[in-house]
């Protein structure tokens, strides 16, 4: 089992939960974060003083698979979540140890 | 019988006169009982709680929206706790200091302590068609917006328990004074000053307060390294527009009427305020390459500050004029300020200090109706309101002060650093704005 | 064209008359029409108009910051469908059972149903100097935000279908009663009982009306184990600005016209309102160690809830001291209800049922202006108003009682408990408040 | 005693009728100099006042709570410019287009460019009992919403400087002579139209032009695809209770008085509001099986939008059923919307393009005061009517799109999808509504 | 040291700190976060438009704990959490390399 | 590569940024989280009612570094992060077993 973990544009999310589903893979978790990157932030001003604010709103999913999906799962997200400008975000993978359904108590691949 | 039906019809006529602005004052002049008009006495009780709306909620939410959310309760509550407080001060000691018989023309005495003698007969002295208490209980609002305009200044820093004592001794001491030597009888009236609806006695008065208190208190942590960013910019637009509503009263009631010239009042007030508002969107459109939403409202906030004093005196379209100058100038004072280095948190000196003398000067330059101004040919009022507007900024300036350092002596001014990191809301009020 | 001239003067003399508030009344005593005075009918539009303001957005949002993010627009929507439902109750209906032709001294009857016979000339029977249609919008202000006043207590738990219902009974078979009994003739009138804005009518039949509903409906889920803190407390502020400045047409509109005793009302209602704000942030400040902004705004609206039956009757100073006995006891309710146990969630006992108990109560006591209290010599009133608070009170009680059940019976009271976990904003509306 | 009392009597009569519009227009054709009451004027002073509040924040807001946060400020700022900026227009040459003297039943001459000859007594013309300013700010207020209302339409996408251009010349080129062809003597008030404050000027024509809006500038990215729920829910339900609060100077002010009409026009529009929001809360009901709280708000204002050309001239059960209608149709409409699929972003169409025509047919069937329509007799009101309707459509859907098109060709009037995906507030004022 | 990841429904969360705390584990990260997965989210109209939304708010949990507690936490972790009912959540578990207190430095089981 | 959480003070996150980029390093996530551990958290008080709120308003941050730089950065983040009173909060390191850029879909070290 792996964690993988997305970072990617806000906009991208459903573009990308499209792209799992028809993967089969039913199940995620979504955060707001900000990014802080190549990608450079915004201006604010207020009353005459500028901010430049260099933290970017992103989303960060959370999406558990079984090892044999993992390489599918990480294409279909590259490409959904892809718009070829700055900022489009990373994907980190980690080991999952296990994994528990809390409903049931089940755990392992048959728990996602 | 037919005496008293002779009276009855004299009262009647004296009382149509009452009816009409100008007249009252003859009849005053000439020792007749003045009588309530019921037109009258509804607009100033409608301005009063006007201009009680620009308070709170009002200015509230116009300052609560412009700081971080960690200080957002305890800077509505600046504003709440002063209306609450100066409203019990006003009753009890000033309101006779500031209306009640002169003494010498520098303040009022002491004969209407408690409201004593202030009845709902019309008083001889003020606003002779309305109810004594109602024309008191107008003067009360302002009194307490007065204060509460300062503390833009040193919101995010101030200790609650200096709030109140600064807020009463500033009343006191500032305030009563002031508004007895220009609207109470005292010794600027008596110049010949004019001052529509608080130029000077309001907006100078508060603005350079303010500045002082930007001074002694000093920054805040984090001023001009860190992004101090308005946490919640829809309420403070939400203030704006309650501020506006509510300057109709603040600005028409001062009129004392519902005549003619609360008409004239209301049109320059609200020319002035849109001309303001736009002419700071365009200020900073020019000068940072976009137009702020928060510059609009600003700008409206400076054109209000601004016609203040003049919104009884002038026409529409020199209403106009004195609203864009405001916009311009207010906006440039504020561009300013990050250069001089002080933290006027809010910009209360960049717009009501500011923007109180423009007013104030702009009175003497485009007085057209009941007065006249340089520009319709009296020199003589424009040095007059220069005057009134350097009495009343040193004056504030000084006294700011001065009450500032014995209130750090008694209570101390500011919060400690680990209280300031930590938000005026949990640290001063064991509370959170959002939960 | 000189004559019709010296006519129209005449005319004039005349119409200055009109303008005076006690001469109407004394000409109607002469049997003459009442006429509409401009002053009084525009202040009572405003009047009315503030009182809307009151509710929506007022009310609506003091509620709506204090619960649970998930309940916000269901809270907001139980002030805003009882404001819609009750004006066409009122219409149809309740004006005519409250107003109407007494029957017995019991009830109005019938006759103004659909609001036959109310039209834009002045009544016969109340406000002889305003359209009685302007009246009758008055007077339904306050029938609609009475029972707005009792949604506090069931907060986060009610059906939406049981509140209508509720509503609707609540309004007909308690509300127009007892405004019939102490405004509109019937027997507490007959008495000499003394309600200027609402004390008894308002105030002690929706806070006793709240503590039945508690009761009745039993506590939220996790009431007294998890906290519960208010969503957003500006908006509580906002929602206690805009209460405070409706209030002012609430209190000071219940003198029918804009006149000295309108004046006298104003300001004690609005320094009742600072006496009790104040109060209670020192009784929590010394309680619980720390000044609250929720606190300087629940005691705010306990100085206004208390002052409303005595705001007409009552100098300065006495309003002064009944603001600050409302603070300090409605705080001490509010933390007892902790020990009583039961969940009067927005605390509407502790300060409307409490508030309007300490004010009807004082109004026997400090009455000076036109009526005598006790402290004024005359413990007659005392007595009566004693007699009027435990009428109220238990006519309240027992009807709220017994409409429940009905409720209940018919079509439920109480969310389930799976809903209550969503929200009432989910569950009931299908919308959240912040996306 | 008794001549002198008949005197009194008669002056009263007199007196009563000075307090009637009819009379002192009447007064004002003998050649009398007409003199200003102070309960009008108070009235109408306070009636502009509230209009503004139904602006900023009103509307503001209102618009400010159903778009995605990161057009909140871009929203309001919509509103908040256009108010300055119809402010100076109108000040400059608007009014004079729209109320100066007329120039064969199509427009205003330019007499009273810069309020020449605007002054503090009234006006021959229009409103004889208060100063002309106070008519002029009243109607100032009108021709500022109008304008506002049209950018629900286009919310979320048009580009700043567009707005600008757009609102100027659409208040030139569509409102100035609307307004002068129903209220400034012009042809359609020859033919005897009736709209009492503004069902086909206001809403119709700010209705019918939005529509015009969003056909032209097309869908929002994602719309129909993706969510777009409200990010504020209880800011819109606070704009509501403004609009609502506002409404009554809008409609009850359109009396231009405080009397009897007055009166008749505030019950109306308070009891249309009321039916309005329970008649859509109950279509949402039936149809999507749940009580909405937006659908209780959108409804109120379908039946303030609704019963505005009618105020004054029906009775409350009528208004009754105008509002119900004003609910039910609204509904309808918005829902269908759907299906038409084009992008009218915060329904302007549905609700105030609706409820202006159904508003405008149901005063030429339910007019029973100071005039007569279709059910009580007479049927070529009913026909004028419908004509007053289509005309106004016409005028305004041709006259937009004329405008929208030089808007195009000139500054462009859709930002780029980049700016669109960023959201109005970083693209056009380099702000964020919340940190 | 392991690192626990838990998805929870939110009104569980007192529920479950409660049950860590009696293990002895004083400490853990919450962050809120929506979910998809089996439960379906809820419907929203607003003005007559119906939107069905998909995520459902849920509350994650960050919490490290020495190997041998491992089995422990997670025991009472999944016995707070359930409802039994669709949604209640999942429970990740990761292996982590080193853990630092920040105020002390220190470094390994210590510093949890 | 490595994954490193950091839970920091929110007034913090600024100077761990700058500690981070003198190092060289461009790019983190930054989340905003509510910390529960030997740090008490605050009191509340409504109308008189007295609440202990134990959570703690904190800042997560997520960092993916090559190996090598992975104790610098450790030692950085500590060094900015700490003011050596309670709830300076806690660094958490985990193996990373890839990361991707999505703009490019390049994976490895050059991906961060
Ligand atoms: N080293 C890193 N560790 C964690 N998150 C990172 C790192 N580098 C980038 N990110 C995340 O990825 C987002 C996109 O990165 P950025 O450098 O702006 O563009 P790109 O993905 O096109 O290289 C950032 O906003 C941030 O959230
Ligand atoms: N594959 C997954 N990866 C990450 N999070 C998941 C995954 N599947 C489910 N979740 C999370 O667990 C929550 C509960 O899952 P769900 O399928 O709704 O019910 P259950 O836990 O009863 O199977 C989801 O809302 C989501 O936050
Ligand atoms: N076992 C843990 N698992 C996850 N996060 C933890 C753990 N212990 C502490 N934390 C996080 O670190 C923060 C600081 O911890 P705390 O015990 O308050 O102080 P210190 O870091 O000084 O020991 C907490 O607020 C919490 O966010």
């Amino acid at each position: 089992m792996k964690l993988i973990q997305a970072i990617i544009k806000p906009f991208k999310l459903d573009e990308v939960k499209e792209a799992l589903i028809e993967l089969g893979i039913h199940g995620m978790t979504v955060t707001e974060v900000k990014g802080f990157g190549r990608q450079k932030g915004h201006k604010e001003t207020y009353r005459g003083t500028e901010y430049q604010i260099e933290f970017v709103p992103k989303i960060k999913l959370d999406i558990a698979v079984e090892d044999k999906r993992v390489t599918e799962a990480l294409e279909a997200i590259t490409r959904a979540a892809k718009t070829g400008s700055i900022g489009d975000g990373k994907i980190f993978v980690t080991e999952l140890q296990s994994v528990i359904r809390i409903r049931t108590g089940e755990s392992g691949e048959g728990a996602v | 019988m037919k005496i008293s039906n002779s009276l009855i019809k004299l009262g009647l006529l004296i009382a149509v006169m009452v009816g009409m602005g100008e007249w009252s004052v003859a009849l005053a002049e000439e020792g007749t009982v003045p009588t309530i008009d019921t037109g009258d006495t509804a607009w100033i009780m409608v301005s009063s709680a006007f201009v009680l709306c620009m308070m709170l909620p009002g200015l509230a939410l116009f300052y609560g929206g412009l700081v971080r959310s960690k200080n957002a309760l305890g800077t509505i509550m600046h504003t709440a706790v002063i209306l609450c407080l100066i409203t019990l001060v006003w009753v009890i000691c000033g309101y006779s200091l500031a209306f009640g018989p002169d003494i010498g023309g520098v303040i009022g005495s002491l004969e209407w302590v408690g409201l004593q003698g202030v009845g709902s007969e019309p008083s001889p002295d003020y606003a002779s068609t309305i109810p004594h208490q109602v024309f008191m209980v107008f003067q009360l609002m302002f009194a307490a917006i007065t204060v509460a305009l300062i503390t833009g200044s040193f919101a995010e820093r101030m200790k609650f328990k200096a709030l109140l004592l600064f807020s009463v001794l500033w009343s006191l001491c500032i305030y009563s004074p002031l508004a007895h030597w220009v609207w109470g009888g005292g010794w600027l009236s008596q110049l010949g000053v004019l001052d529509f609806a608080g130029g000077a006695v309001v907006h100078i008065s508060s603005g350079f307060g303010a500045l002082v208190c930007a001074m002694v208190l000093g920054k805040r942590k984090g001023f001009g390294t860190e992004p101090m960013p308005p946490h919640n910019l829809p309420m403070t637009l939400l203030g704006t527009g309650l501020l506006w509503f509510g300057w109709f009263g603040f600005n028409a009631g001062s009129a004392l009427g519902a005549n003619g010239g609360a008409g004239v009042a209301f049109i320059a007030t609200h020319i002035a305020a849109s001309a303001g508002g736009l002419s700071w969107m365009v200020a900073e459109w020019v000068h940072r390459g976009k137009p702020t939403v928060l510059g609009i409202a600003s700008g409206i906030i400076s054109g209000l500050a601004t016609i203040t004093p003049a919104a009884g005196f002038v026409g529409p379209l020199s209403a106009m004029i004195i609203g864009a100058m405001a916009g311009t100038l207010c906006y440039v004072a504020v561009v300013w300020k990050m250069k001089l280095g002080y933290d006027d948190s809010l910009d209360v000196v960049g717009i009501h200090g500011v923007g109180g003398c423009i007013g104030i000067v702009s009175t003497g330059l485009f007085a057209s109706i009941g007065a006249t101004g340089l520009f319709f040919g009296n020199a003589g009022l424009f040095g007059i309101q220069v005057f009134l507007a350097l009495v009343t900024l040193a004056f504030s300036a000084i006294g700011t002060y001065i009450i500032l350092k014995i209130v750090d002596w008694t209570v101390g001014l500011r919060i400690s650093a680990q209280d300031e990191e930590m938000g005026l809301d949990l640290s001063q009020h064991n509370e959170r704005a959002y939960s």
